[in-house]
């Protein structure tokens, strides 16, 4: 697989259609799952790594499902590949940086992808745009049954699926939204939301995951319990809290159209202004300005932008994606000055076509 | 070697306590003070943590286990947050259930199956319904629905 | 004299023409003169501030003098008009707010203008674009041949021109240099050019003389001294040490276009876009951002921009020039709006002309 | 009252100390004190703010004149910083002089002067050449020469 081809489409999850999708990025189901017969990814030497791979790699490219997984082999890729896989969310960050024989199988949709020897033997994630949690666990149950089919799975009875972490134990399902909540930032009450998900045990992390800045102000909403409740129980509980964020998130908006109308606006255009013109940008200042042009597209206080194409600059600026983009690899400071001109183009080329 | 937290004699007792998050919180306390710890940390955090000190006591007091197919020890769990095998779980499984409890609020699975899995489970259950069905199939001398179960039961037998 | 035509044209010293006009936005002589035979306009009565003005309405009407100046009474003005003609630096802040019989004469091109009743009963001022020393004395000079031979002024031979502060005794003469020194500013330099010119006895000050703070990187460099030199040594101590500062300022730019010319690209760009795509702005921002422009044009860093255009911006944002061209009152936060809208209106078109 | 600003008895002399751009700084000291301060003050800042110091305590001691013109003392300048009329500059000739020569280094005109003013000047210089080659030209008995510089003198002092 060309994996530079990657930067010339989007990952479905970006897509922006979906229901919510002004403020429900995309949902995400992770399965975690090990093989029966062999330790632990952590305690694996290299040869045995070696050998889970080739057995899942074998398997994954043969199960019957579709669409086909590809299976890419990370070991040998440079560590801007790797990078480029994580910025897609395809690849967990700590994958991209582990050692030894690993892999991920992925779609060109890049809806459905399995980890190879990230903590666990196999890690299946399906990511789709908007609210559709029960559509993503559809999806993730219809793989892990059919590659169930071909693999033995560590499991008890009294435990479930067994995992390196016993935080995972159980279901091993992770269920998460990613949620953009500019206005409950702007008006301070998000430190709110997050002491009530907290309280009914639901985590709330960053764009990257675990220990990643909330940077442009999303946040991914997501269960801590595995063990204990069923996988459509802990689905439920998610799907049945986020329609109450939703609703704050745009009583915020409303709240800050009807009583701020001129500093919201005075903020989004200045935003679009320095994102269209500056000659340098960091990566997280990128992200925090398209944060507050996408909340201006959805308050519709700037016309005629597709909410798609700034959800895709959010990704195509990340440092990999730029370097992909641009063919060779830049210093942190050559980066500033690509992506902005990048950032440039692309918001004029926008403005032009409207 | 530590210190007992509480009074300055040698600590030989080591409680790992699971906060949220799989953060952990180290505990070093001597046998003589162990009681009093209890006492208080059940008073704090209730009774799971109380479980898995005892079984930390328990460690502490009677030796340390070692699984046999990964060779890890509950201690390099508690060093590095991940077990080493599925086997682990059984091996572990007084040190790890109070932790399950505490992190998940429960101790059994009650989600998804592998579908191999509850098939043998299936055919178990799905033979004996049969077996009783040719039973009574027998006892009011059915013997054409006996022969279709006896085919049947055959079937799933070899299956 | 219809005042609200003024925000039609501009003053002359704003025209960006003459020589250094890059560097150096005007050159303005001021002459402080006295009438012998009333107390100074801080011991006269309204009656005798009545007689004053009077008595010099009539000569100034009548002097033979190209071009013609015409008296406006400021006493009945509002506030509003009096700010107005402050901003185009045709009166004094002093002279605006002060009380009683007042005025100022001028003519339509904005380069010569008279207060009456200001600290002293005349001060007369020309203020021409570029590096025009020469030429601004040359005019003050023969304006105030011209009422003298009309008005008999306090002079004695030993003090020479007798004023209210003794600060101005002598010539009462105040020459002064008005530059615009952004990489000075932006390389930290510009308080050793203070240093240094504090030494020789030359005063540095804001946009708006006295006191005012240095906003849009503008400095008014005049004499301290009015007394025991003559004119012409006064101005040509000025006109020898400002090509120094000039020197100073186009090596600080070559500097930064040569060192740092990402990072000055990317403040000029950033400046630009806020002013062209933000809802609100303070004067004192806007001033900020168009010296960042102002020196990209001069760079080169905007393309065809009229530096004229970047000027007349300056003082067509200020808050009285802002009611004037809207035709209404506004206050403090409609200011911001308003500015930021009719910079957007004005930066867009001039983008769309070129 | 101010009190000295060296001991705790009633100031007399009051010294306004000229700082650049006509900024002031006043200072209030006992006459028991004012030699004191004098030399400190001479050391610090030099000779132009003694003078204006003597000045000071001349007044002090002295009394405390009065424009006849505008009606205002040396001490309402202090106060406002603007003199009350051009007498002013000879009424208070003494407390200028220093504060002249302190703010701009030298206390005689030397730039234009009004071309009226000169005119007179002019003419009496010019009256007065005039009137000495007149005394030379009748000494050397050339009368119509004398003739004309009569008439010339005429026209000058009808002027």
């Amino acid at each position: 697989m060309n994996l530079d081809s990657l930067t010339e489409q989007s990952g479905e999850w970006l897509r922006a259609s979906g229901p919510e999708a002004d403020i429900v990025i995309s949902c995400r189901i992770r399965l975690a799952r090990n093989l029966s017969s062999f330790p632990f990814t952590n305690r694996a030497s290299t040869h045995q790594k070696a050998e889970i791979e080739q057995y899942l790699k074998g398997r994954l490219e043969k199960i019957d499902f579709e669409p086909r997984l590809e299976y890419v082999n990370l070991a040998p890729l440079s560590a801007l590949d790797r990078q480029l896989l994580v910025e897609r969310q395809l690849i967990s960050r700590e994958l991209a940086n582990s050692e030894g024989p690993r892999g991920v199988a992925f779609a060109g949709s890049e809806i459905i992808s399995v980890m190879v020897n990230e903590e666990d033997h196999v890690r299946m994630q399906v990511i789709r745009s908007g609210f559709t949690l029960d559509e993503a666990w559809q999806d993730a149950d219809r793989l892990d049954d059919k590659l169930e089919e071909k693999v033995p799975y560590a499991f008890n009875e009294e435990l479930g699926y067994l995992t390196a972490c016993p935080t995972n134990v159980g279901t091993g399902m992770r269920a998460s939204v990613m949620l953009h909540l500019p206005a409950l930032v702007l008006t301070k009450q998000i430190e709110k939301v997050f002491r009530a998900l907290q309280k009914i045990n639901l985590a709330v992390r960053g764009l990257y995951g675990e220990g990643s800045r909330a940077s442009g102000d999303f946040y991914q909403i997501s269960n801590q319990v595995t063990l204990g409740k069923s996988e459509t129980t802990i689905i439920n509980e998610i799907r049945d809290v986020v329609p109450n964020i939703i609703n704050y998130e745009r009583q915020a908006r409303q709240a800050l159209t009807r009583e701020n109308h001129a500093q919201v606006l005075d903020r989004v255009r200045r935003a679009f202004g320095v994102l269209k013109n500056a000659a340098m940008m960091t990566s997280e200042e990128t992200m925090d300005l398209l944060s507050s042009v996408r909340l201006g597209v959805n308050l519709g206080l700037i016309d005629d932008i597709d909410i798609f194409k700034v959800n895709e600059l959010f990704i195509h600026t990340q440092p990999a994606h730029l370097q992909k983009l641009l063919g060779r690899q830049l210093d942190s400071e050559e980066r500033n000055t690509e992506r902005a001109r990048f950032l440039r183009n692309r918001l004029r080329e926008m403005d032009s076509l409207n | 070697m530590h210190k007992c937290e509480r009074c300055a004699s040698p600590a030989t007792v080591h409680i790992t306590e699971v906060l949220a998050e799989a953060k952990f919180e180290e505990h070093h306390v001597c046998e003589t003070c162990y009681p009093k710890y209890m006492e208080d940390s059940q008073t704090k955090t209730g009774a799971a943590i109380t479980s898995d000190a005892g079984a930390e006591l328990e460690e502490a007091l009677f030796g340390q286990q070692e699984c046999p197919d990964c060779g890890i020890k509950f201690v390099d769990f508690r060093n590095s947050h991940r077990l080493g095998c599925s086997r682990d779980y059984q091996v572990f499984q007084n040190e790890l259930l109070p932790l399950l409890e505490n992190i998940h609020g429960e101790t059994r699975h009650c989600g998804k199956t592998p579908r191999r899995y509850p098939q043998t489970k299936l055919a178990e259950a799905e033979l004996t319904q049969l077996r009783q069905r040719l039973k009574r199939a027998v006892e009011r001398e059915d013997y054409e629905e006996a022969a279709r179960l006896r085919d049947q039961i055959k079937t799933v037998e070899d299956a």
